[in-house]
């Protein structure tokens, strides 16, 4: 059983396995570079390998019958256990192509930025993916959690990786709030799951069914679960719950791109979702009456999130905000419980994770080229650098919902599930929040490519630490003469190392190559993904026709 | 007379399995004495370690044989008296388990043991050191096996004893091992007694020593569960057990004892002493007065759960103020040993199976933490949190331990802790009314995570405060501290073993059929 | 009642008195001295009585020669730890009380 | 009255008992506290033999065997009790034992044998032992506050 | 009010007030010697209740051994307590009070002193006991129970009524051959039961009367080295323990030697002379009590406390370094293990040769009982080698250290 | 006969109780010893006497033993407060 060849289980197998040659390979380089993108390839290979079978016209009727893959029985009666089905297929999908984008990019970043650790840096780069793939490909409750929480502990030394006091405590905050609320509120609805039904496998139409039916579960307690679930997968960023999002800003960007479009957040709405659909069931829930409230709840988080971040100056602050405010987008689209709104949620998953990357990517590149962090100190930046700051629009948009980006395709979903549905609020939730969206991106886009740049003395220069500084104090932030020339000089002899040319305040153009590829990458698929989405969109029906009797 | 050519018969016939409860105790017993007769050096080391492997392998043999006896229990009369007039050894799936937890945790921790004594403990009472370690393994496995109410108390007190004199002899690292050790005596000498008066109230009432007899005295005469006598016994023997297992308010002797007893006195004792203590409990609350009286009749469930619930919470609080991070794991022991007694204070299938389960998990894990930072000290002569500071690096195996046995702690999944925390939540929710407990329990894991974490942090994410370079602990270091971690991640991912045993004893213990 | 029981009521009786007078001495003595010397030789003489006493009414020898045998390590113990105790007290400087002190401690 | 006398000696024995335990809480001297120790497990044996006397019973030993006949009429007392506080009276004397090495132990370490004054200088131990473990976190926090 | 109660009552009196002087005399020495004189006096309590061995014990150990370590301890530490601020620990007192409370609730449903109905005498230890405890009829042949005895009664105390169905008929006693021999019935359930539970038992042990072939009258040596011979075996183990500890704990390292200064009280004509005299006295003595002990009170630990006590008077009297020119360290290291192994041994050998352990009729195959006999005077002797020992062990230790 | 004995005994106990005052209150070491030592041979005495009261003569053992623990208890108090120490 442990060595079962099967793509679901090779696809965890491939990246720790890379995860080890990594590690192992850690002196060369180059060679540990390509390593990683080879792994993340071979990844991609499999991952889609599995799709046809899950695209399959009698998918469902298999799904029922075939046995889940049993990994190990954990206690008597748990399993650790497989099972593909289509929404964690989106998800793996997702991951696996990111990865190899991500990977490139890291490259280019790791070096530029002369980052220690870097052997760490992949090895838990690795890692974090293997505990996605078995989050997707989860069979049960049970094993969700555990890559779940093998996920927060991976990411972990990536959030900490600076390893100065600051990225520290966020790397607590961090930790703190996921194991907090996943430990606390979502292994006790697990458990208690367990205790009313004894079955945590995932079922269209949910488990309770029969525990309701027979009356040992009320609905109220039902409702309590929910609520259990819904705070407890704290990766979800639900609004008390979001704090860790921006306290994980610090960690090198490479990192911000993996917890908020490839891995972390998305197993947070994935959880969401798979929860809502498989372990509650949307006819149980709507036929229990429970679970409207996350409905206002996730609509309050889109609409203060979105509020926050048009007041955030640093560009990754902002972007952090921008993601609470997205994920929500999910959430409020599963807790319509239609099939439509489902849809919706499945494909948003896609569309933010393309978009949202492109706009990290970006940020990460103004960082590595110029070392700005700060909307503001972006005046002009588009002249020196229009592959990311093109790259950059166009993540945006998508993030606002116009076409010709993937953020469209969900957003059009989610308005008419909501029409269906016939909940004006959240149309309303929905407006309103493009609104700001467009209200916080497109002054970046202007100061990029419509504002002079200022003259090279001015120029404000942030160092290590100071896209971190608290932005209720803005005017501690040093500036050029504040006596840090032998910080600054280090940077520029490593960066002279690396370029080969020396590097002059002001005077930069783009990023490395690896990072401007990818990025540019990225903004093609999420331009693509509105022409060519039908892979996603079949995945999508395919979960839809699950829920339908 | 002696008649030497029966011997080899004896020693080939397939009945020596029968005497496997007695050779279990006497072999420390006898050649734990032999011990101070072996010498200098390396020597009294190695016979040790000959002696509590060979321990360990009977306490398999003997696992084997409980389960597969058809009653479920082997039972031997010592000195071939029958169980009402001498003395009895019963050993049923809950002991076996517990003899095998101590047997091996034993044979682990003596193997550990060289290189942190000679560097510890002068090296011209090493044979009395080992032959006192020998005994305390002797009466803690005695307690464990033990029919008999009153041989409890004797084998408690040689297990006493013994303790006091190890933990004294962290004396020449800090004197605090003496009032440590001190007011450890005191207080389990207080804790035994009111034990023995206990045992003596029940002795007068149903007028008999053996455990199943008492039972099924107290059973069977009317009126006498009823007697203020037995009322008495009870508070008696739940006050004395509380101490000796070190549960909450009465842990104070915990805390020091653990921090300045030799590093592998520390993990021994963590691995055990508390533990045995947690079996005493077991033995007297559902095998003699039985689950009615103690749960039903008497607020037990209230007063455990409470001493258990503070005990986890304030523990947990006071863990994290600490910055020696044996006194650290000590505390954290403590709010582990609630967890245990929450467990069983359920009184419920799942809760004392957490319980069981947890008793190993946990010897487990603390013990592995415990021999990481025997391996520190035996580096760096301090284990606090700032000596810690960078040793990702250069002591990588030891911190990986340390950390793994920290997210055991936590209980994260795939780590033992993850499945006793399963239990335990479970006993909680089916008991109604007390879920808030499961909160507990939960809450708890989070304390844990922020007490480990602060050391993990400072392992792998803060620089050093000085460049010394630090060489990785020993291989006879490292390979105990892995047995253990590693035992503890492969009882994480495959419980099936731990889970069925818990639950077999669990039920026994509640009588709810096997 | 017999000869031989009368005869131990009686040396029972005096051994009492002996012993009782003698402690009643210890208490009211003004000094360590004095008290010494009310102790010693009433313990002496008093467990003598007693013992004497009960060998009459003992029947068998083995007992009797036990009686006698306590009877005799008490006369060289107590004159013993007397002498002892004396001795140190002496070298240890304390001053014998005199009439006309009021307490007699030194 | 006969009701008082028959519980009269577990009434003494529980008030012995608890003249220990007040000796061992109350009293900061660590001999002290060890002879406390010792008079609170001497009541517990009170208890025990207590419990063993039968009215009218004598010491649990034959005299006479060899004429198949006893010596002495009436019950005997019973044995149990009085084997089972031998055991316990050699375990007190054996924590003693251990208890006065480690008390002459701490004299030598501390120079002192009165609890509280020990445990004074435990605080002071543990303050530097404290000091010197600190993680210095909020040091570093303010270094990084001085370098940005 | 019988002369037990009478003396008892008294003693009892001055047994609390010496407790109660114990702990709050400042001195610590007289606290020491009003130590050894509460032991005495315990020591008379249980010899007016009869319990022998234990007074025996608590002579040897509370008035000898307990005080001269105390005196040793007090050497090396202090002899003064230092002045409380409050005479009074009210927290201690309240706590203590609570606790007496508590225990003295437990006490009213107590079978009353004395009680022969008390469960304790009837349940088991009277088969275990077969040869002497509780109803024990003297002369031979069957007896009814005592006058105003109510054999439905003894089942059950303090109005509990009793499980078992009373047969009006029954007189509740059974007939047992063997045991009516020496006058012994027991409660009739109580030995159904145990013929009951152990149908297959055909050896020697089915019939405690027979056990030791006569040789043991004392019961509490036959409970103490054979019945319950294992928890002795423990406990000899406890003082071994307690040695080793005080020579981990206290042995100076071997480099500086053992002999040093000591103030030898030879100049003394007088003690020398008693010393030299009784000595040898009290080593016969206390070998006369460990062999003794299956006829009558003693046994191996009195004994061994009594020829320590010969070796402790030797050592007041001449000087340490004489001991140790006697009764050399490792020598006395070694036998102390030897006692241990004694014992253990003797179970072993039991193991060997086809029994249980400590089954000591293996001993002797021919008659059970007197390799009963013989296992329990092997083991005694080897408690009394260990106790012997390790008492010295331990006076060596605390004298050893150098006084400030 | 036996209520003589008992008497003896009583009046023994009386006699104990005035030396007890006289141990607990000293004043000086050497009272307190002196005592302890007096207690002791009383002791010795009523247990001879106990044996008598119960009809069981192997008291007797006992005595002899609590006359060589005193005298050895006396004379190591003795040593201490000579010597200050006891080797």
């Amino acid at each position: 059983m442990m060595f079962d060849l099967s793509p679901p289980l090779l696809a965890i197998y491939i990246p720790l396995i890379g995860a080890l040659l990594i590690a192992l390979t850690g002196r060369w380089p180059n060679l540990r570079e390509a390593l990683t993108l080879g792994t993340a390839g071979t990844l991609l290979y499999t991952v889609a390998s599995i799709v046809p079978r899950v695209l399959a016209p009698n998918f469902w009727a298999v799904y029922a019958k075939a046995p889940p893959l049993r990994l190990v029985e954990v206690v008597p009666g748990v399993f650790l256990e497989l099972k593909v089905e289509p929404l964690g297929m989106v998800f793996a999908l997702i991951a696996a192509s990111l990865w190899i984008l991500n990977s490139l990019y890291s490259i280019g970043y790791m070096r530029g930025n002369a980052e220690k650790h870097q052997t760490r840096f992949y090895v838990c780069f690795a890692l974090a993916i293997a505990s996605v793939m078995g989050l997707a490909f989860a069979g049960n409750l049970f094993t969700l959690f555990v890559f779940y929480e093998m996920l927060t502990l991976t990411t972990y030394p990536l959030v900490a990786h600076k390893g100065t006091a600051e990225a520290l405590r966020s790397a607590r905050t961090y930790l703190g709030i996921l194991v907090g609320t996943s430990v606390c509120f979502l292994l006790a609805g697990i458990i208690a799951t367990y205790v009313y039904t004894g079955d945590m496998a995932f079922k269209p139409g949910g488990v309770f069914t029969r525990a309701l039916a027979s009356g040992s579960l009320t609905a109220p307690v039902l409702g309590t679960l929910f609520i259990l679930y819904m705070y407890g997968i704290g990766k979800a960023a639900l609004m008390p719950m979001h704090r860790w999002l921006p306290a994980a800003m610090v960690a090198p960007t490479p990192v911000s791109a993996l917890l908020h479009a490839v891995a972390v957040v998305k197993a947070g709405v994935f959880s969401v979702v798979k929860v809502i659909v498989y372990t509650f069931g949307p006819l149980t829930l709507i036929s229990a009456g429970q679970g409207s409230w996350l409905i206002f709840m996730a609509g309050a988080t889109i609409l203060i999130a979105s509020f926050i971040a048009l007041f955030q100056d640093n560009l990754k602050r902002r972007l952090a905000y921008s993601t609470i405010s997205q994920l929500s987008y999910v959430i409020i689209a599963a807790a319509l419980l239609s099939p439509l709104s489902l849809m919706a949620a499945t494909l948003h998953i896609a569309a933010h994770a393309f978009g949202k990357i492109t706009l990290f990517f970006a940020a990460g590149s103004i960082y590595t080229a110029s070392h700005k962090t700060e909307v503001s100190q972006l005046d002009g930046i588009g002249r020196r650098m229009p592959f990311t700051m093109g790259a950059f629009t166009i993540g945006a948009l998508s993030m606002i919902g116009l076409p010709p980006t993937a953020g469209f395709i969900s957003k059009w979903y989610l308005l008419s599930a909501a029409w269906e549905t016939e909940y004006v609020f959240v149309i309303v939730v929905v407006i309103l929040s493009t609104l700001l969206n467009a209200g916080y991106f497109l002054p970046i886009i202007y100061r990029a490519f419509f504002r002079a740049p200022p003259p090279p003395g001015r120029e404000h220069h942030g160092d290590h630490g100071a896209f971190e500084e608290d932005p209720e104090h803005p005017l501690d932030h040093p500036t050029a003469t504040d006596g840090v020339f032998g910080d600054e000089a280090d940077h520029s002899e490593a960066h002279s190392h690396v370029h080969g040319k020396l590097h002059v305040p002001g005077a930069h153009g783009e990023a490395p190559w690896p990072m401007v590829v990818a990025l540019c990458c990225t903004a093609a698929v999420t331009v693509a993904f509105f022409f060519y989405s039908d892979l996603a969109i079949d995945l999508a029906t395919q979960l839809r026709k699950g829920l339908l009797p | 007379m002696l008649d030497l050519r029966q011997v080899p018969d004896l020693l080939q016939g397939p009945g020596w399995q029968a005497h496997l409860p007695v050779l279990i105790v006497t072999i420390p017993l006898i050649f734990g004495v032999l011990t101070i007769a072996t010498g200098k050096g390396w020597k009294p080391w190695a016979w040790a370690t000959a002696v509590t492997g060979t321990v360990f392998y009977l306490a398999l043999q003997l696992i084997q044989r409980v389960l597969a006896s058809p009653t479920g229990m082997v039972s031997y009369e010592l000195g071939n008296w029958p169980r009402q007039w001498g003395i009895e050894y019963r050993v049923d799936a809950l002991n076996a388990f517990i003899l095998l937890i101590v047997a091996g945790v034993g044979f682990v921790t003596t193997v550990y043991a060289k290189h942190s004594v000679e560097k510890e403990i002068p090296a011209d009472r090493h044979n009395f050191f080992y032959a006192v370690w020998l005994l305390a393994l002797c009466g803690l496995l005695g307690i464990t096996v033990t029919g008999d109410t009153f041989n409890v108390y004797v084998l408690l007190e040689i297990s006493s004893l013994t303790v006091y004199a190890l933990i004294a002899m962290g004396k020449d690292r800090h004197r605090g091992a003496l009032t440590a050790s001190l007011r450890y005596l005191i207080l389990g000498s207080v804790g035994a007694s009111f034990i023995l008066l206990g045992i003596g109230y029940l002795m007068m009432i149903t007028g008999t020593l053996n455990m199943q007899d008492m039972h099924e005295r107290l059973m069977s005469v009317p009126g006498i569960l009823e007697s203020r006598t037995v009322l008495v016994a009870f508070a008696l023997l739940l006050v004395g057990l509380s101490m000796k297992m070190a549960l909450f308010p009465l842990h104070m002797w915990l805390p020091r004892a653990y921090t300045y007893a030799p590093s592998a006195v520390s993990a021994l004792l963590a691995a055990t002493a508390t533990k045995v203590g947690v079996y005493m409990a077991f033995r007297f609350m559902f095998t003699i007065f039985g689950v009615g009286f103690s749960f039903i009749t008497m607020p037990t469930t209230l007063i455990l759960a409470s001493c258990a619930t503070a005990g986890i919470l304030v523990t947990g609080v006071t863990a994290i103020r600490q910055t020696n991070l044996k006194r650290l794991l000590a505390y954290s022991s403590v709010g582990q040993i609630g967890y245990i007694v929450l467990g069983f204070s359920l009184a419920n299938v799942n809760g004392v199976a957490g319980s069981v389960a947890h008793i190993l998990n946990h010897a487990l894990m603390k013990g592995g933490m415990f021999m990481a930072l025997g391996a520190i000290v035996y580096r760096l002569d301090r284990c606090d949190i700032r000596s810690v500071r960078g040793l990702g690096r250069k002591m990588p195996l030891t911190m990986a331990a340390f950390t793994v046995g920290g997210l055991g702690l936590v209980g994260f999944p795939l780590t033992a802790g993850f499945i006793s925390k399963w239990y335990l939540v479970q006993g909680c929710l089916d008991r109604p009314h007390m879920w808030p407990l499961a909160g507990v329990v939960l809450l708890g894991s989070l304390l844990a995570v922020v007490y480990t974490w602060r050391v993990v942090e400072a392992a792998y994410f803060q620089e050093p405060d000085d460049d010394r370079p630090v060489k990785e602990a020993p291989l006879l270091m490292l390979i105990p501290m892995w047995v253990m971690i590693g035992a503890s991640v492969f009882f994480g991912i495959n419980a099936t073993f731990t889970g069925k045993i818990s639950v077999t004893a669990a039920k026994a213990l509640l009588g709810v059929g096997p | 009642m017999q000869v031989t029981e009368i005869v131990t009521t009686v040396f029972l009786a005096l051994g009492c008195i002996i012993s009782v007078t003698g402690a009643y001495g210890l208490l009211r003595m003004p000094d360590f001295y004095t008290r010494l010397h009310t102790a010693g030789k009433t313990d002496s003489l008093g467990q003598l009585l007693i013992f004497i006493g009960l060998v009459f009414v003992t029947p068998d020898l083995l007992t009797q020669l036990k009686l006698v045998m306590v009877a005799l390590i008490l006369m060289i113990a107590a004159p013993t730890a007397t002498h002892a105790i004396t001795k140190a007290a002496h070298l240890h400087d304390l001053r014998p009380w005199t009439k006309g002190d009021p307490g007699g401690e030194p | 009255m006969t009701d008082v006398l028959g519980i009269y000696n577990y009434w003494i024995y529980v008030i012995l008992m608890m003249i220990g335990l007040y000796g061992v809480i109350a009293k900061p001297n660590l001999i002290k506290q060890a002879i406390a120790l010792g008079l609170f497990q001497t009541g517990i044996f009170l208890y025990y033999i207590s419990m063993a006397v039968v009215d009218g019973g004598t010491a649990p030993i034959w005299t006479t065997i060899d004429d198949g006949a006893q010596k002495f009429q009436g019950p005997y007392d019973n044995p149990l009790p009085h084997v089972l506080i031998l055991t316990a009276i050699v375990v007190g004397v054996s924590i003693l034992a251990v208890a006065l090495a480690l008390i002459v132990n701490i004299k030598r370490s501390y120079g002192t044998i009165e609890a509280d004054e020990i445990e004074r200088m435990d605080h002071e131990d543990r303050l530097i032992e404290f000091r010197a473990g600190q993680a210095p976190d909020a040091a570093d926090d303010a270094e990084a506050h001085h370098h940005a | 009010m019988t002369a037990v109660v009478l003396i008892d009552t008294l003693l009892l009196l001055l047994v609390t007030v010496t407790a109660v002087a114990i702990i709050e005399v400042r001195n610590l020495y007289a606290s020491a010697m009003l130590t050894s004189v509460y032991s005495l006096l315990l020591a008379l309590v249980w010899v007016n209740m009869h319990a022998m061995d234990v007074a025996f014990t608590e002579a040897a150990v509370g008035g000898g051994i307990s005080t001269i370590l105390l005196i040793g301890t007090l050497v090396h530490t202090a002899r003064e307590e230092k002045p409380l601020k409050q005479r009074v620990h009210w927290r201690a007192l309240l706590l203590t009070a609570l606790c007496g409370v508590a225990l003295i609730y437990g006490t009213f449903d107590m079978p009353r002193f004395g009680d022969p109905k008390a469960p304790i005498h009837h349940f088991r230890v009277p088969e275990m006991m077969a040869q002497t405890v509780g109803f024990a009829n003297s002369t031979a042949g069957k007896q009814p129970p005592p006058a105003g005895f109510d054999p439905a009664e003894y089942r059950s105390f303090n109005g509990a009524v009793a499980s078992v169905p009373v047969d009006p008929t029954d007189t509740g006693w059974r007939e047992n051959s063997v045991l009516a021999q020496h006058g012994i019935m027991l409660p009739k359930v109580l030995g159904d039961e145990v013929h009951a539970a152990h149908p297959a038992e055909a050896d020697h042990h089915q019939h405690p009367a027979d056990d030791f072939n006569g040789h043991v009258p004392n019961s509490v040596t036959s409970l103490l080295a054979a019945y319950r011979g294992y928890d002795t075996m423990f406990e000899t183990t406890v003082i071994f323990t307690a040695g080793m500890s005080l020579i981990m704990l206290l042995r100076r390292p071997r480099r500086e030697g053992y002999l040093q200064r000591s103030a030898p009280l030879a100049d003394q004509p007088v003690l020398r002379v008693v010393a030299k005299m009784s000595i040898p006295f009290i080593l016969l003595f206390g070998l006369y009590v460990i062999t003794h002990g299956e006829l009558g009170p003693g046994g191996g630990f009195q004994g061994g406390v009594v020829v320590a006590c010969a070796f402790i008077l030797f050592a007041l009297i001449f000087g340490r370094p004489a001991l140790y020119r006697v009764l050399p360290p490792p020598v006395c290291d070694l036998l102390t293990g030897l006692g241990v192994l004694m014992y253990a041994g003797t179970g072993a050998a039991c193991l060997l040769l086809g029994g249980n352990f400590l089954d000591y009729a293996q001993l002797n195959s021919l008659s059970p009982g007197d390799g009963e006999a013989l296992g329990m005077t092997l083991v005694e002797y080897g408690v009394g080698l260990t106790v012997s020992m390790v008492m010295v062990t331990i006076f060596n230790q605390l004298a050893e250290e150098q006084a400030k | 006969m036996s209520w003589v004995y008992l008497a003896t005994a009583v009046a023994l106990l009386v006699g104990m109780f005035m030396i007890l005052i006289r141990a607990i209150a000293g004043p000086t070491v050497y009272d307190r010893i002196l005592a302890t030592n007096a207690l002791g041979t009383k002791t010795i005495v009523f247990v001879t006497l106990l044996g008598y009261v119960s009809g069981r003569t192997e008291f007797i053992d006992m005595a002899i033993i609590y006359a060589l623990v005193s005298f050895i208890t006396t004379i190591a108090i003795l040593k201490f407060a000579e010597k200050g120490r006891l080797d």
